[in-house]
């Protein structure tokens, strides 16, 4: 039996695979919509956590599909936090730059805009991996009550 | 699991590529799998039409990135029609509108890769 | 961080609030479609998933909104497992007498309707209580595939 | 979290319940609203529409329950139309076809209390 240390947020653990994705969205939907975001705001938070794990089970765990993605949703004072942890492969986001979306389609790239998506579309986004143990990204956005 | 499916029909020489429901890294290969049909047809003038498209990531906007470069090469092109607000917004925030055309409906689409193809044949 | 063991089945923690519910029932849904029922007996699933975590929201935790769910899928050989552990009051499940249900109306009770529902519903459903510890209650339902 | 709404029509002395959504523990209180309001009207005569309903645990089936006995010691009832089978399926395993009426359509249930009514004045 696990214990449950954090009682204020839900998690929802699955296995790395893309079929799980829904769900996770499902989840996230479900917990936006609880913290008082409207359709619109709900719908960027989704997508940026479909990318945040999409990128796990593409680069952390390069399609392995029996590691596991925790999705931890808690409200700290007025700010919705998204983590997220893996065990795959450590990450260490400052190599990858922030594509210049124009410059990017000339060199016919493909790929590479699921950060600048999880960027732009949350307030903050943080990555800390201790390589070995796991890896955590934490995507937050501010909750702005209608005043 | 997510549901996507699409489906396409023929009209005035132009293909139309339906899409329903939830593209994702999950169901991308199922719009991967409809554009490759198409090609191998040697069918490039293609439309789709997001009407019935619930969500899209940026999974599903590589699809469009991956195939258009061939596509274009053979003289067609992947033109987009009825695209709900949530969506135009991803394809917005990614600078798709210049890379691809939209248009409010088929037809306008339709008629554009017809007239393409009547100043060619006037040339 | 949280460390899992189980890697080979999804989870999902929520707090124990009737608001959750729905939550639930899309997690086992996705489970169940995932194992291969159809959506008949994915039905029978959520519903009796449905009743054991309204039973422990009302019963175990006294509608206190802090407590823990924890809901666990996994497959075991051919059976589709559904875990549900709380931390709420002990429960003893064979002092709860399955209502004859006739007879049950004619004594114009409400209620004691969720227990013969996922006994009726699932192949197998048990209660196993480690008072101050967790409640646990495992309900099995064989996968038989389509021949 | 669940949506689920109730919306009351009067046709013919009958008050009509529709039931849109997922009936659970969440939103029982929903309908508890619904009745309680007709009853405080002094309506006891009422239809449930399940044709928009998709889900009813125990939760929502003990609202009814809690109602009829309260509603019949008025010379009230409560008659069930448009249950889709999986809804009906639940009801059936809990017997409540022994305590309710369920009729196909609105009509059906309505004529019924209207019958009730004319050999009730022909006394
Ligand atoms: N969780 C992760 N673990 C390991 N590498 C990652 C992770 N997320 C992103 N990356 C790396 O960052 C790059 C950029 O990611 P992204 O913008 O999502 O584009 P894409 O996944 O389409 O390549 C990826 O190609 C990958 O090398
Ligand atoms: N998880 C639980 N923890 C504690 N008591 C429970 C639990 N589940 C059921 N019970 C007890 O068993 C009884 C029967 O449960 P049930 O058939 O679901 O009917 P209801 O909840 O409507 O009373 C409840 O009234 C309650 O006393």
């Amino acid at each position: 039996m696990k214990t449950l240390n954090n009682k204020t947020s839900n998690e929802l653990t699955v296995k790395s695979k893309t079929e799980n994705l829904s769900l996770i969205r499902e989840f996230v939907c479900d917990a936006a919509k609880g913290a008082g975001f409207d359709q619109l705001t709900a719908d960027k938070i989704i997508l940026a956590v479909d990318e945040a794990c999409t990128n796990i089970i593409k680069h952390a765990y390069k399609y392995y599909p029996d590691g596991t993605i925790l999705v931890k949703v808690k409200i700290s004072g007025t700010t919705f936090i998204v983590e997220i942890v893996d065990h795959g492969n450590a990450f260490k986001p400052n190599s990858v730059t922030t594509p210049d979306i124009e410059e990017y389609y000339k060199q016919h790239k493909i790929g590479g805009l699921g950060m600048y998506l999880m960027k732009t579309l949350m307030d903050d986004v943080k990555y800390n991996s201790i390589p070995g143990k796991y890896n955590k990204v934490k995507l937050s956005k501010k909750i702005i009550s209608a005043a | 699991m997510s549901e996507f499916t699409t489906s396409t029909k023929q009209l005035d020489g132009v293909s139309v590529i339906n899409l329903k429901g939830f593209l994702d890294a999950h169901t991308a290969q199922v719009l991967e799998a409809a554009f490759t049909s198409l090609i191998n047809d040697g069918k490039f003038n293609i439309v789709v039409n997001f009407k019935d498209l619930a969500y899209i990531s940026s999974a599903g906007l590589g699809v469009f990135m991956a195939y258009i470069e061939n596509i274009r090469d053979n003289n067609g092109d992947i033109k987009l029609v009825e695209m709900n607000e949530k969506v135009f917004n991803i394809f917005d925030l990614l600078g798709f509108p210049l890379l691809y055309q939209i248009f409010n409906n088929e037809e306008d689409a339709i008629k554009k890769f017809n007239e393409a193809k009547q100043s060619e044949n006037a040339e």
